[in-house]
């Protein structure tokens, strides 16, 4: 466990700094400067206030001196003060955590539990209408417009049904993160299903199977005993790489539900031209990812005895 | 897969194929002009006769529009999905072939390009090259290049183990004769898939880069800016989503279907590798 | 305004002079609320719709009027906008002298004033307040306002260790002596003046937990979702606020705002053209609706140093070429007031004599002749993505510029590049929102020749008569002298036609039937006097 | 014919259906197996022997399915069981190795596991108890400190080793018959010796009869005491083991004998290489008219072309099917 660990970590460590690296880059060559970051509609800016304010953020420094200091900061935990708001960009993305992992969370839930129930009852009953319906259902999720499908359920179940609130986040309690949840979820509900379904498929093909059939057990325990595990294994690679990936899908469901995730604090950032704040919030998405990731490496562990002895 | 292999061909291939015929055919068969047909007092019509999907809130014919905003979509899904592809296969064979130093520079771009999600780093594109045409064809065609990249890496290693490239370099074949006659040809048919498939993807991403106002400079419609334009408008005049909303879902599953299709036939032993 | 009249809070200070139509629109909203005595408790459910965070909690801090629809419930600043007189007032002060200069202004101010820690406020909280918002390190946009102070700059810069003009008499007497001779009302409303207690401000948490004097006081802030604020039992305002809190909520995309406004989720929203007509037709929304002449003056900037522009001629004709009625009509949806020139609707210096340009394409094509472009020519056009101001306004003017010649080709921005622009002079043609009021002079400040581009003189305009009657308005006691004055300045704007003037802002905020007593704000409709604003039993919200 | 008859197979057909057609992919197959008998089914791969396996188990999986015939195991007819009377013959009545010891054990589950399933489904003992029985039959099949290995996973194992732990598997309920599908095709030559007289002892022990699938005809003549040999879906020729390699009767199975290596017979014979057979096995969609094998045969001739060879019998329960047999 300690040597997956290890070698993961050696594994993340150059593709952080890289990140750091091509975040500073890109945004040191975006258009835009730090006006943009305090100007409102048709209210005019204090030049002389302007000029202050890029001297107090080191803006005025050649470009190699401005990566060091970034560096430098960076690497001690020091993401540097947003140019909006003038607080700490960890404090800024520090709120926004907590909303941004329920509602990935909230959404990979939904993905799981309906994605892998139609992909097995698919593949369980592969050519019946349960495997043509919701094969057909799996495949048009994947061709939904992710905020159109979003504006859909909003007027559905909250302006015709009034089953559930709107937008927002409320008081952070379960009606709000259902719709948002599910706008999110259906990429990876739909993915998973195809996968579950494929892999389970293969499973069922597979020698195993047929050995443990050939045993006189019954098609319950068969897949009980020996499908399930094996197609988790299959499973939990997409589960990983689609739950990593979330954070940084989730600007638009965030932006049209208005959830205070990372993923929207990013978008408004990118426009403000709050080049911190950005890069802390690219860092952020990009850090979840590969712990994400790690934490998968850890169960295929635990789950498939083959890497653990290896 | 869904539908049995030829099921799925056929409805995606049609569709598809529908798709590029109203691209192609738009100057014919659009009714007007997609810009300068524009006329205030016709605004915000509803399907009738004389504009059969209604019109927008310029005055503009939505079929019209469509038609021409066809051009754009599958602009955009093609163009960018040929430059990952390129850019994918080039670095990924390349990674393979000569291995080393250049080998591990191109696994950790392609670790890279995984751990940042496309949307972020097309956005960041679209931030820095400002909204357009040529931006959006950057921006998509150089962020989702790992799946083909990693494809061709693989096909390189298992050609490398299999003796094929020893052989044909004691034939005295050069490297590229050999990375193009030995290599490529067989991840062909995997590859078209992926790039099939990553075009449906393409013009969902122009969709939310749309929505997140960083799309295609208008006047000229993309399916996506037309979508992204209409949303306020869903309760007081639906149609404005509806079809251009019908239009991108119905090409993307077409694209998705037709990718599905491609896999039976090109690419049989792919079951898991990619959902 | 009288050289060395005492005005009292609450009196006349200007008479604006107001539009058949805003007046109409007051006297909607005025009469929203007075049927019934105002309830005490409740909660308002208030929206926050033009951007998807607040910037910040400090006032002092950020320019952003998103930050101060919150800020109007926590802070309050030395002078108010009385929206129901439609002139400025005093809050913080009961009374104010003048000096015979009209340099030096002495107020007398609240002696009940309590901050939400529980300590009054005093003569030093002012000076605290305006020394932070002028310290160099700082920075802080409010600078600009105060800067009118004398010897505000010299403490700016570090030469002096305190701002000279501010001189503390009594606890509850300050003196403040200016460099001009203006209205200082126009610069202390804005809240990025207000007044804080230094104790708080130098806590390093203090935008995440602010204090201040307003009738609300802060309870919570998810950022990017809501903010909470609770009633100020110690609020100077006897009997007042009346509901027992206000939730912020955040809503920046109109498709959800509409849909959790008709789902009685929120308490208001703003409404664009699309739903502004939904909800004119609809039989109950149309019930809640709040309209304001705000002081937004939509225009199209022509930059001289592109070679057409600097020829009258060619901007004239860009205004008669263009039905910019028809696209108000069936484009804004009537949610704007056509523009004249550049001062509003709202302004005392507006000219109702002065007919906008009329829709002449043939006298457009002639003027484009006339100054040597009979085939007009190509145009790069910088616009946003904005509904009302931005690319479907572009979109729309194609075809019309077309049929004289000029082709246009639109260049797509992020809204929050408007600035960087304009500063940068980057442009040929630039469309915008202007805010254009309430102080006129500043506003036609704004095409003085020595104002330089990156203040706000975008369009490097330079014309000496122009510049002279500035001059004139700005060393003018009486106030009809100096509107006249100012009339006349921006009749010559007219004529030079440096934009394309499209249109004045109408804002429209819906609100549902149970809340009272809103403001038609015209310097920004969201921003409300909360403790002036109740809920009646019927709201859903507990 | 043995008396005493425990598996009877009884003009078997399996229909492999195809897009809009049904091939038969096995069709009149019939032999008969005694108690405590060693039956060998011999063909190259793809004529259709392990499907043959399969329908007997009633393990056909789409798109194969069975044609027609009968299976009477033990007096009783099953190929139309109901599916939880065939889960019950299967593992207790019936085991079944099959080829790849690779993959044919649960690669995620502990081998003693995979054998205590058996005790639990068909004797009803509790985990525990099925955990020392599995030790006990690890131990059966000489797998070392079986205490140890039960915990172990497959890819921890040999083989060699996983092919013991299938044949626990196979024989851990006794079962009557025994079904090997080319159980030592993927291991080594010197662990191939060891597993067949692994298996063959247990079996004698147990009485458990044998259904030997195997390309190897050396190999199965070895261990069974009569021999069927299959082409192309169909027996071509069966007889008992010394005498196939004496007297082989079809053109085949005379192919097969000579492909063998035997030692001593090939200094006999001089110089003469190994014979193969040329040509390769016709596809389920491409069997051509006449006698299947004709396209491959010497000795073909113009009625081998048109008309399928009837069965001959020959001594005893032998018999071949060829125009041309001898």
């Amino acid at each position: 466990m300690l040597l997956v660990l290890a070698r993961r970590l050696a594994n993340v460590v150059p593709t952080v700094l890289a990140v750091i690296a091509l975040v500073f880059l890109l945004f040191s060559v975006l258009p835009g400067s730090f006006i943009s970051a305090m100007s409102e509609e048709g209210r005019t800016i204090d030049p002389a206030v302007m000029e202050r304010m890029r001297k107090e953020m080191g803006l005025d420094d050649p470009v190699p001196v401005r990566f060091a200091k970034y560096v430098a900061h960076t690497v001690t935990g020091d993401l540097g003060v947003s140019f909006r708001t003038r607080e700490p960009v960890t404090q800024l993305i520090g709120v926004r955590v907590w909303p941004s992992l329920k509602l990935v969370f909230a959404a990979m839930v939904f993905a799981i539990t309906v994605g892998v129930t139609l992909g097995f009852l698919a593949a369980l009953r592969p050519g019946s209408i349960v495997d043509t319906v919701s094969m057909v259902g799996a495949i048009s999720g994947l061709s939904l417009s992710q905020f159109w499908f979003g504006l859909m359920l909003m007027y559905l179940f909250a302006l015709q049904l009034k089953w559930l609130p709107s937008f927002g986040y409320g008081d952070g309690g379960l009606s709000h993160i259902i719709l948002p949840a599910v706008a999110l979820g259906v990429g990876p509900m739909a993915l998973l299903a195809r996968t579950t379904r494929a892999a389970v498929l293969d499973i069922l093909n597979a020698d195993f199977v047929r050995t443990a059939r050939s045993k006189g057990m019954s098609e319950r325990l068969v897949v009980k005993w020996h499908v399930l595990r094996n197609a988790l294994v299959l499973v939990i690679t997409i589960v990983g790489l689609q739950f990593g990936s979330l954070m940084g899908q989730a600007v638009v469901v965030e932006k049209l539900f208005a959830w205070p995730g990372v993923g929207s604090l990013m978008v408004d950032s990118v426009f403000q031209r709050d080049v911190p704040a950005v890069q802390g919030c690219i860092l952020m998405i990009v850090l979840f990812f590969l712990a994400i990731n790690t934490m998968v490496d850890i169960a295929y562990v635990v789950i498939d005895p083959r890497i653990r002895y290896r | 897969m869904t539908l049995k292999g030829g099921t799925s061909l056929w409805i995606g291939g049609i569709l598809v194929a529908l798709a590029l015929f109203v691209a192609v055919a738009a100057p014919v068969i659009a009714l007007t002009d997609p810009v300068m047909a524009a006329n205030l007092m016709n605004a915000e019509i509803p399907p009738g006769l004389e504009f059969p999907f209604g019109t927008d809130v310029q005055g503009r014919d939505i079929y019209s529009r469509i038609c021409y905003g066809a051009r754009i979509s599958l602009t955009v899904g093609i163009v960018s999905q040929t430059c990952n592809s390129l850019i994918g296969v080039t670095l990924g064979l390349t990674a393979g072939y000569w291995g080393g130093l250049w080998d591990d520079l191109v696994s950790g771009l392609t670790n890279l390009m995984l751990a940042i999600p496309s949307l972020i780093f097309a956005l960041a594109i679209m931030a820095i090259l400002g909204p357009g045409l040529v931006s959006l064809l950057i921006a998509l065609g150089l962020t989702s290049w790992s799946y083909s990249c990693r494809l061709a890496r693989a096909q390189v290693l298992s050609l490398k183990s299999q003796g094929y490239i020893q052989a044909a370099r004691i034939l005295g074949y050069g490297d590229l004769r050999i990375m193009f006659t030995q290599v490529l040809p067989n991840i062909l048919g995997p590859l078209i898939v992926i790039a099939t498939l990553g075009m449906g993807g393409a013009i969902l991403a122009e969709a939310a880069l749309s929505f997140l106002g960083l799309g295609i400079r208008p006047p000229f419609p993309s399916w996506g800016s037309m979508l992204s334009e209409a949303r306020d408008q869903i309760n007081t005049a639906p149609w404005l989503s509806v079809f251009p909303g019908l239009t991108i879902f119905l090409t993307v599953l077409g694209l998705n279907l037709l990718g599905d299709g491609l896999r039976d036939i090109l690419d049989p032993q792919a079951t898991t590798r990619r959902a | 305004m009288p050289t060395n009249a005492i005005v009292q809070g609450g009196s006349v200070m200007r008479k604006l002079v107001w539009s058949a139509a805003a007046a109409l629109a007051l006297l909607g909203a005025a009469t929203a609320g007075a049927q019934q005595t105002p309830r005490k408790g409740g909660t308002i459910r208030f929206t926050s719709p033009y951007a998807a965070t607040f910037g910040s909690l400090d006032l002092h801090t950020t320019p952003r009027a998103t930050d101060e629809i919150v800020g109007k419930a926590i802070n309050r600043t030395l002078y108010k906008w009385d929206s129901a007189n439609n002139k400025l007032a005093l809050e913080l002060a009961t009374s104010v002298s003048a000096s015979a200069d009209g340099l030096v202004h002495t107020y007398k101010l609240r002696d009940d004033a309590y901050f939400h820690n529980g300590r009054k406020m005093t003569a030093d909280d002012v000076i605290a307040s305006f020394s932070r918002i002028m310290d160099g390190k700082n920075a802080f946009p409010g600078a600009r306002y105060v800067r009118v102070i004398k010897g505000a700059v010299e403490f700016e810069k570090g030469q002096a260790k305190e701002i000279a003009g501010l001189k503390k008499i009594d606890d509850f007497t300050l003196e403040m002596t200016l460099t001009d001779r203006v209205e200082p009302g126009y610069y202390f409303f804005d809240g990025s003046t207000a007044i804080l207690p230094k104790e708080e401000f130098e806590k390093p948490n203090f935008a995440s937990n602010p204090v201040g004097l307003g009738p609300f006081k802060f309870k919570e802030h998810i950022p990017g979702s809501r903010v909470v604020v609770e009633r100020w039992e110690k609020f100077y305002k006897p009997g007042k606020p009346y509901a027992d809190r206000i939730v912020f909520v955040i809503m920046a995309e109109a498709a959800a705002r509409d849909v959790a406004f008709r789902n009685k989720e929120i308490d208001t929203s703003i409404l664009g053209p699309a739903q502004y007509v939904a909800y004119r037709a609809d039989p109950q929304l149309s019930k809640g609706i709040l309209e304001v002449a705000e002081m937004f003056t939509r225009s199209m900037r022509m930059n001289p140093s592109f070679k057409p522009f600097s020829d009258k001629r060619v901007r004239q004709a860009v205004n008669y070429a263009i039905d910019t009625d028809l696209i108000i009509k069936r484009l804004v949806k009537d949610k704007a007031y056509r523009a004249v020139s550049w001062l509003p609707l709202s302004s005392p210096a507006f000219d109702k004599a002065v007919k906008p340009y009329a829709f002449d394409p043939a006298k457009a094509k002639q003027l484009l002749a006339d100054a040597g472009y009979p085939g007009g020519f190509e145009l790069e056009f910088t616009t946003s993505q904005n509904e009302s101001w931005g690319m479907p306004i572009v979109e729309a003017m194609i075809p019309y510029l077309d049929k004289v010649g000029i082709k246009v080709k639109p260049k797509l921005i992020e809204v929050n590049l408007l600035s960087d622009i304009l500063i940068k002079g980057d442009f040929q043609a630039i469309i915008s929102s202007s805010l254009t009021g309430p102080d006129s002079l500043a506003t036609l400040r704004c095409f003085y020749s020595k104002t330089p581009r990156s203040a706000c003189n975008y369009v490097d305009f330079n014309n000496p008569a122009f510049d002279k009657l500035l001059d004139e308005a700005a060393q003018t006691a009486d106030a009809a002298k100096r509107n006249d004055l100012l009339r006349q300045a921006n009749n010559i704007l007219y004529d030079e036609a440096p934009v394309w003037f499209f249109n004045y802002n109408k804002a429209v905020m819906a609100y549902q039937p149970w809340l009272h007593g809103l403001q038609a704000n015209p310097t920004e409709i969201t921003h409300q006097y909360y403790e002036d604003v109740w809920v009646d039993e019927t709201s859903p919200a507990k | 014919m043995t008396t005493d008859s425990l598996l009877k197979v009884d003009g078997l057909r399996i229909a492999l259906a195809a897009d809009s057609t049904t091939y038969n992919a096995v069709e009149e197959v019939s032999f008969e197996i005694g108690r405590g008998e060693a039956f060998g089914l011999v063909g190259e791969s793809g004529c259709g022997k392990s499907i043959t396996a399969l329908a007997v188990m009633g393990l056909l999986k789409r798109p194969l399915s069975l044609g027609g015939g009968k299976i009477v195991l033990d007096g009783e007819e099953i190929q139309s069981a109901s599916p939880a009377k065939m889960r019950d013959l299967r593992g207790r009545r019936i085991g079944m190795i099959f080829q790849e010891p690779m993959t044919a054990l649960n690669p995620l589950s502990p081998v003693g596991r995979q054998i205590a399933e058996m005790f639990v489904l068909h004797q009803d003992a509790s985990w525990s108890e099925a955990m020392d029985r599995a030790e006990e039959a690890l131990r059966q099949v000489r797998v070392p400190s079986p205490a140890r290995r039960i915990k172990d996973y497959p890819h921890q194992l040999s083989g060699g080793m996983r092919q013991r732990v299938m044949i626990a598997i196979a024989l851990a309920c006794s079962p009557e018959l025994l079904i090997a599908d080319e159980p030592t095709t993927a291991l080594d030559v010197t662990v191939q010796a060891e597993i067949i007289d692994l298996m063959a002892e247990l079996c004698a022990a147990k009485g458990t009869a044998i259904l030997m699938i195997s390309h190897d005809l050396g190999l199965v003549a070895n261990m069974c005491k009569r021999v069927a040999v299959m082409y192309a879906g169909r027996i071509v020729e069966a007889q008992p083991a010394e005498e196939i390699f004496a007297t082989p009767q079809h053109p085949y199975t005379q192919g097969l004998v000579n492909s063998l290596p035997r030692l001593g017979e090939r200094s006999r014979r001089g110089q003469q290489r190994l014979r193969e057979i040329a040509g390769v096995v016709p596809s389920i969609q491409a069997y051509p008219p006449g006698c299947r094998f004709n396209p491959r045969c010497l000795r073909a001739s113009d009625i081998c072309l048109d008309t399928a060879p009837a069965i001959t019998p020959l001594q005893g329960d032998s018999l071949v099917r060829c125009h041309h047999h001898g």
